[in-house]
């Protein structure tokens, strides 16, 4: 449809075209021999090719230009086929746009400049932040790799919520049983480093080249001499200390390891419960440790660590079951969450594994689950669906048929959603083999008369009320980020969503990616996910990381955006609009060091060269490589 | 009989996603009217509300800007700010009484050819209805005479 | 004893006891009802301050020029609740340090001056708070309303007729408190964005970008419309904008000091009515 | 015995000016803004104010003049160059200040070479001049060595009747006396009392300023940082001087064709002596303020014995921070000797 011999004339009237020609197939070898040979007899100082789309070929004749000896980035593609000659009907008009794009693109290329790729180096060193199973995995992935790993866990133990857990669906396996082994892999493996009790406080650099300052709290427990015996745990008179890891269903000491399986097993003091710390008085467990590990005079360390990248495996919490008043818990004893009852069927935890009312331990006849308690709720905050809820209900059913076995279960659920491996089997077993009854509708009320838990709710399919008077009801509470996940991605310089789950560069495309280079996603942290999502991202996160390892020095396209020094203005606009946190503010001084002004700087390791400051920049200050302001400028002046 | 009236259309869009959706345009030799130049760019956040003043200074009776739908920009926000920016634009260009009509924004998808065809044509037969921007254009020939105001 | 003795005194005061450096107010001008900017920089100066319903004039510019604040020390300035919002902005933007800000609040209603207690921009929180609702004045309202109901090519008409007024002295720009930029926008010439040459298309060019550049940060102190030699109603259209700013974005300019540049920032379900 | 032109007579004058082949400009008050323009009825003229806002140096040195159109080709740039249009043009009811304005420039514009722009366009107008019977605060024609009723720069001089039914016609010059000639029949002969001039205190001693600006002494004066504290560095002053005349060269186009054009500039801008290095020997406004006080008062007068001032008191009037020329001329005056 394009009239090429017009269009090569026409170009060739073109101010400052010294040659014009056409070929059948530029892309061809003998192609692109003829524009390297143009190149290299007529010193051309910038290539146009009248042909594809740039999206098909660019990569192409920028290699064709450097083997010339020409800047690749001297080059331009008019795209007079896929968006020309393939489109239009009119060969007159065909021609003319194809002409005018043309052109276009010599005054565009006429102000390109010769760019060089970016090579930043890359410390091939990796951090991960976050202990549990996400963390762990990703860690022993990256480490059996052969590179580095400083592991970062806040909790005196690795593990997470997967250890707090009993069974696992839908294997029904022990959660600890497949769980522990990794942990152990993970505290002996040669190239990872743990540090636990430990926080991340502020992460400085760019990919390849973070500086990650951590905190590590003081233990008061030599974790060098400690052997983990357990004496001084044994000894300790503070004793009513309700446990965190059994969600306040058990105790613990002021000395304490968070459950029995932690890694490292060294005890820590919980200096606001321990008596020493209180009066000066007891220090029991320093007297009873026989290779005197107990130092209280320890102080928090503080370490900075050079890593390449960081995958950061944070977690979720669960929802606070506080907004549920008209479900009672908090009032009544035996409304527990989904995580209590965990607890409860642990083998591990603090009935044995025996399903017993926390109010009078006694095993409940008649249990309740209400699904979605707290999960698809605008009113609550979490529209979303925490996505694991419906199956480990339908677990909490088997496991209690399988302990109780007259017991009735009763789930109230909104739907069913089981998509996954195995998953939907799950629920069938639950209700067809362990007689789990589904009632379709919501929970209104849950109130105590004559010592039962009276469930009101309505069941949707029958189009009537139900009142279950239940022993014991469990709330699959959502699952929501943890408390200071927003603060925390401010301090890494990632970003989050409307709840403070952490965003991921692409939701299709690079899910494990965050839009900060070098910055990647595990786990629970950026949406809820079951163990097995988890995994499988811990793993893709690795191959990132890994990927990234692969050589010395990282090279990138040097389409990146640049500050004029002199005429910035030290808005921070910029700094507030870029979307990779890649602009910092740097500081001009005089030969004497005295502060001249602040300008914004463009971080070019990090710097994506989508272009956003520069339009932001009120005094025209940042200029994009590759896109300048003179290169669009002439393009649309040469239209 | 007079020539039909062929708007001059300048469109600035996005080489991920609209740029793209041209691309599948042609490769599926889906047909649109041959008068929109279009400008690469790598990002509607890239794209600044300068380049549209330029395009009509440049005689363009019409503009269309064009990137990724919200949520797929490539580079995250891109799309998000330039969002922000046009609102504040085209308002500000309809009080100046440069009609909203000739300045369109859309977003095309790199799926979308048969939609990046349906718009260009949409947008051209739009424009072609309104006729030249004599307006603006008449601001570029009194910028040649010599009198005083 | 009236605002303006108030005022004298305390300005005094801060100076001979070194807490200020400086203080910027209003003193006669040229003419019985003229004020002009005054520069105090000692308690005896001090007695030229003026303060009456004819002090208007947005001050808060004089604090940016480079090198004023940056020894550290505090200055004075006379501020109305527009100044004070400016105030504001420039803090977020950070072209001053709002602790070496010392302000004399002051506010005119029906032709009367009235002290705003306060020395800190964030004193004035709650006064600024409830600005958000305060719109044009009647005339300048009737004017807009008027624009609005136009049809485009009328609008254009009325905006080439007063465009073509223009001769870019850019006293608009000069005497704009968020006009600080070290380089404006339309001395770039490497590409030249804006034209310089004062013909209507040019003068479009300029009062567009000048407009879009102001847009969430115009507190509407009206510097630019007073400033204009050839008397462009400039308020009208940086008026259109912080309406956009406020209906779209709920942007209030000047609202606090950590507020965020409205074309910085963006919210996924900002409203999208015209992308097709 | 003189010729008097009545008020309402003024209409048959412009008919027969305009039917001669002038396009005739006279004060207006259009779109807002007070400026001289084409008028076509006296209804039309603004003739009751004091002067208007802009003056008529913008129809000889025009704010943005186009002067080569050029188109390039593959090889060789084609130019053309582009001058007013032969238009007879004439200009009633000037100032004294506004003529003498023109005439101050005249000198610039023809110096080392004749500048095509401007005096092709003073030798196709003719300045019909209204001499001033009211004055405000910023009026200074007497300070700068002018009247409220000086004759430089005008063909025709018009005095108010004392009885306010017009004007007394005095021609000052063969241009001004053949365009009174072609309206003869329209004056009347007779005598009446003129109303007398505005009276225009003088405010400051311009040749003290003057000797006192060409002390090499006084350039380094603290005097500059006082009395320019407070301006902003806009370019309304120079922009609506009757005789300021700087002007930046720009190419105005896209890749194919363009023109070049002259513009104003003024001495207030901090981009005026930007170097392209960066630097600015002009890089605070004080520095500023003293060139455009320098250049009217000392250089402008040391090469052509005339002030770059003709008192009309614009760049105070219209001051965003009311600052000016006077005041700054009053603080030099008021020196110790």
């Amino acid at each position: 449809m394009v009239d090429t011999g017009k269009l090569v004339s026409a170009i060739a009237e073109h101010p400052g075209v010294t040659i014009s020609s056409e070929y059948k197939y530029f892309c061809s070898d003998p192609g692109q021999e003829t524009v390297k040979k143009a190149i290299r007899e007529n010193n051309l100082t910038g290539v146009v090719v009248a042909a594809c789309s740039p999206r098909m070929h660019e990569q192409t004749f920028r290699k064709a230009c450097a083997e010339a000896g020409l800047n690749p980035y001297m080059l331009e593609l008019a795209n007079i086929r896929e968006q020309c000659s393939w489109v239009h009907t009119d060969k007159l008009q065909a021609t003319e746009k194809a002409i005018e794009i043309t052109r276009s693109l010599v005054e565009k290329v006429k102000r390109n400049n010769d760019l060089q790729p970016i090579s930043v180096p890359v410390t091939r060193r990796a951090m991960v932040i976050g202990g549990g199973i996400a963390g762990v995995q990703a860690a022993l992935d990256i480490a059996s790799a052969g590179r580095e790993v400083v592991l970062i866990e806040r909790e005196p133990s690795i593990g997470g919520h997967m250890a707090q857990l009993s069974e696992t669906f839908p294997t029904l396996d022990c959660s600890q049983c497949i769980l522990t082994p990794r942990m152990v892999e993970a505290v002996q493996h040669p190239n990872i480093t743990v540090m636990t009790y430990t926080e991340v406080e502020e992460v400085d650099g760019y990919i390849g080249n973070f500086t990650v300052r951590v905190r590590q709290k003081a233990r008061y427990v030599d974790m060098n001499k400690c052997t983990g015996c357990g004496d001084c745990i044994q000894k300790c008179p503070v004793k009513k200390i309700p446990s965190e890891f059994e969600c306040g269903l058990g105790n613990r000491t002021a000395i304490y390891t968070p459950f029995a399986q932690a890694v490292p097993n060294v005890p820590v003091i919980d200096r606001d419960r321990c008596t020493y710390f209180k009066n000066g008085k007891c220090a029991i467990c320093k007297k009873t440790c026989q290779i005197d590990s107990i130092d209280f005079d320890q102080q928090d360390k503080i370490e900075t660590i050079e890593v390449g990248a960081i995958v950061v495996a944070t977690g979720f919490q669960v929802q606070n079951t506080a907004l549920y008043g008209e479900y009672g818990y908090g009032r009544y004893k035996d409304v527990i969450t989904g995580l209590h009852f965990e607890r409860l069927a642990s083998a591990s935890g603090p009935t044995a594994g025996k399903i017993l009312r926390p109010s009078d331990g006694k095993a409940p006849e008649t249990v309740v689950f209400i699904q979605c308690a707290g999960s698809r709720d605008a009113a609550k905050g979490v529209k979303y669906c925490s996505k694991i809820c419906c199956m480990y209900t339908a677990k909490h059913a088997m496991l209690y048929a399988h302990k109780v076995h007259h017991g009735n279960s009763q789930i109230f659920y909104m739907d069913i959603r089981a998509a996954g491996k195995g998953y939907d089997e799950f629920t069938r077993r639950a209700i067809e083999e362990d007689h789990a009854g589904y009632i379709r509708g919501r929970v209104s009320k849950v109130y105590e008369e004559n010592g039962k838990l009276i469930v009101r709710g309505v069941d949707t399919l029958l189009g009537r009320p139900v009142e279950v008077a239940a022993d014991m009801v469990v709330l699959a509470t959502a699952m929501v980020p943890q408390p200071d996940a927003k603060e925390f991605a401010k301090r890494i310089g990632i970003g989050y969503d409307e709840y403070g789950f952490y965003n991921e560069a692409h939701l299709k495309l690079r899910p494990v990616e965050t839009a900060t280079a070098g910055i990647y996603l595990a786990g629970a942290c950026q949406s809820p996910k079951d163990i097995p999502d988890s995994v499988a991202q811990a793993s893709a996160t690795a191959a990132k990381v890994l990927g990234l390892f692969s050589k010395e020095r990282l090279e990138r396209e040097p389409v990146v955006a640049s500050v004029s020094d002199a005429t910035c203005a030290g808005c921070w606009g910029c700094v507030v609009a870029c979307p990779y946190n890649a602009i910092d503010r740097r500081d001009i001084t005089d030969r004497s060091g005295k502060l001249i002004k602040r300008v914004a700087s463009v971080n070019p390791g990090l710097c994506q060269g989508c272009g956003t400051c520069v339009t932001f920049c009120r005094s025209n200050s940042i200029d994009l490589a590759g896109f300048t302001e003179k290169q669009i400028f002439a393009e649309v002046m040469g239209l | 009989m007079s020539e039909p009236f062929e708007p001059k259309i300048v469109a600035f869009v996005c080489t991920y996603c609209t740029y793209a959706g041209a691309d599948l345009a042609g490769t599926s030799r889906i047909k649109y009217a041959p008068n929109v130049r279009i400008v690469r760019l790598p990002c509607t956040g890239r794209i600044s509300p300068m380049f549209i003043l330029k395009a009509l200074q440049k005689g363009a009776d019409g503009v269309l800007v064009s990137g990724c739908h919200p949520g797929d920009c490539h580079f995250a926000q891109g799309n998000y700010h330039a969002r922000r920016r046009w609102t504040v634009f085209r308002s500000l260009l309809s009080f100046t009484g440069i009609p909203e009509e000739r300045i369109k924004f859309s977003w095309v998808s790199a799926a979308e050819g048969a939609k990046f065809a349906e718009l260009i044509n949409d947008v051209t037969e739009q424009i072609r209805d309104l006729g030249p921007f004599e307006q603006y254009q008449e601001l570029q020939k009194v910028i040649e005479t010599q009198s005083s105001y | 004893m009236g605002i303006q003795e108030q005022y004298r005194i305390e300005a005094a005061e801060l100076l001979s006891s070194g807490a200020v450096k400086l203080v910027i107010g209003y003193g006669q001008g040229s003419t019985p009802d003229r004020r002009r900017p005054v520069f105090i920089r000692s308690a005896e100066e001090s007695k030229q301050l003026l303060l009456d319903s004819y002090c208007v004039a947005n001050l808060s510019g004089y604090l940016v020029p480079e090198g004023l604040l940056s020894d550290g020390k505090s200055v004075g300035v006379f501020l109305k609740p527009d100044g004070i919002r400016s105030v504001n902005i420039l803090t977020a933007e950070a072209q001053v340090n709002p602790d070496q800000v010392v302000i004399f609040g002051f506010d005119i209603e029906n032709g009367n001056t009235k002290p705003l207690s306060g020395r800190k921009a964030i004193d004035f929180a709650p006064l600024i708070e409830s600005m958000k609702s305060t719109g044009l004045s009647p005339e300048l309202q009737h004017e807009a309303d008027r624009l609005e109901q136009m049809s485009a090519s009328e609008r254009f008409e009325y905006w080439k007729a007063q465009f073509a007024k223009c001769i870019k002295c850019y006293a608009c720009r000069q005497v704009c408190p968020m006009c600080y930029c070290r380089r404006c926008i339309v001395d770039v010439n490497q590409p030249q964005w804006v034209n310089t040459s004062s013909h209507t298309l040019g003068n479009f060019e300029w009062n567009i970008v000048r407009a879009f550049h102001l847009a969430g940060r115009c507190v509407a102190c009206g510097g630019c419309d007073r400033a204009c030699p050839v008397n462009i109603p400039l308020r009208l259209i940086n008026h259109r904008m912080s309406k956009e700013a406020l209906d779209a974005f709920d942007h209030f300019a000047g609202e606090s000091a950590d507020q965020k540049p409205v074309l910085a920032t963006f919210r996924q379900d900002d409203p999208e009515t015209f992308i097709l | 015995m003189t010729r008097i032109l009545l008020h309402d007579r003024l209409d048959d004058c412009l008919a027969a000016w305009r039917s001669s082949g002038f396009r005739v400009l006279a004060p207006t008050r259009r779109d807002d803004l007070t400026r001289f323009d084409e008028v076509r009825s006296a209804a039309e003229m603004a003739l009751d104010i004091i002067m208007p806002e802009r003056t008529i140096k913008d129809h000889f040195f025009l704010q943005t003049e186009p002067m080569i159109r050029y188109r390039i080709k593959k090889q060789e740039i084609d130019t053309e160059e582009m001058l007013p249009p032969e238009q007879k043009r004439l200009f009633f009811g000037v100032r004294p200040c506004d003529a003498s304005g023109l005439a101050i420039d005249d000198q610039l514009f023809g110096w080392d070479y004749k500048d095509a722009y401007w005096f092709q366009r003073r030798e196709n107008s003719v300045i019909v001049t209204i001499a001033c019977t009211k004055a405000d605060d910023f009026c200074m024609c007497t300070s700068v060595q002018l009247s409220p009723d000086s004759t430089k720069g005008s063909d025709v001089m018009l005095h108010p009747l004392k009885d306010g039914r017009g004007w007394q016609v005095v021609t000052l010059t063969d241009r001004g006396k053949s365009l009174v000639d072609g309206i003869a029949s329209i004056l009347q002969e007779g005598t009446a009392e003129t109303a007398p001039t505005a009276s225009v205190p003088v405010k400051f001693d311009v040749d003290k300023v003057a000797s006192w600006l060409a002390d090499p002494a006084s350039f380094e004066s603290h005097l500059w940082k006082e009395v320019s504290q407070r301006c902003i560095g806009c370019g309304s002053c120079t922009f609506l001087c009757p005789t300021c005349h700087c002007f930046d060269i720009q190419d105005e186009g896209d890749t194919y064709s363009g023109i070049r054009r002259k513009n104003w500039d003024s001495c207030s801008f901090a981009m005026f002596t930007m170097h392209t290095s960066g630097h600015n020997p002009r890089n605070t406004q004080s520095t500023r303020w003293r060139q455009r006080i320098m250049h009217k008062f000392n250089y402008y007068r040391g090469k052509f014995d005339v002030n770059s001032c003709s008192g009309c008191g614009r760049c105070t009037r219209q001051c965003p921070v009311d600052m000016g020329i006077t005041e700054t001329l009053q603080v030099i005056s008021n020196l110790p000797r």
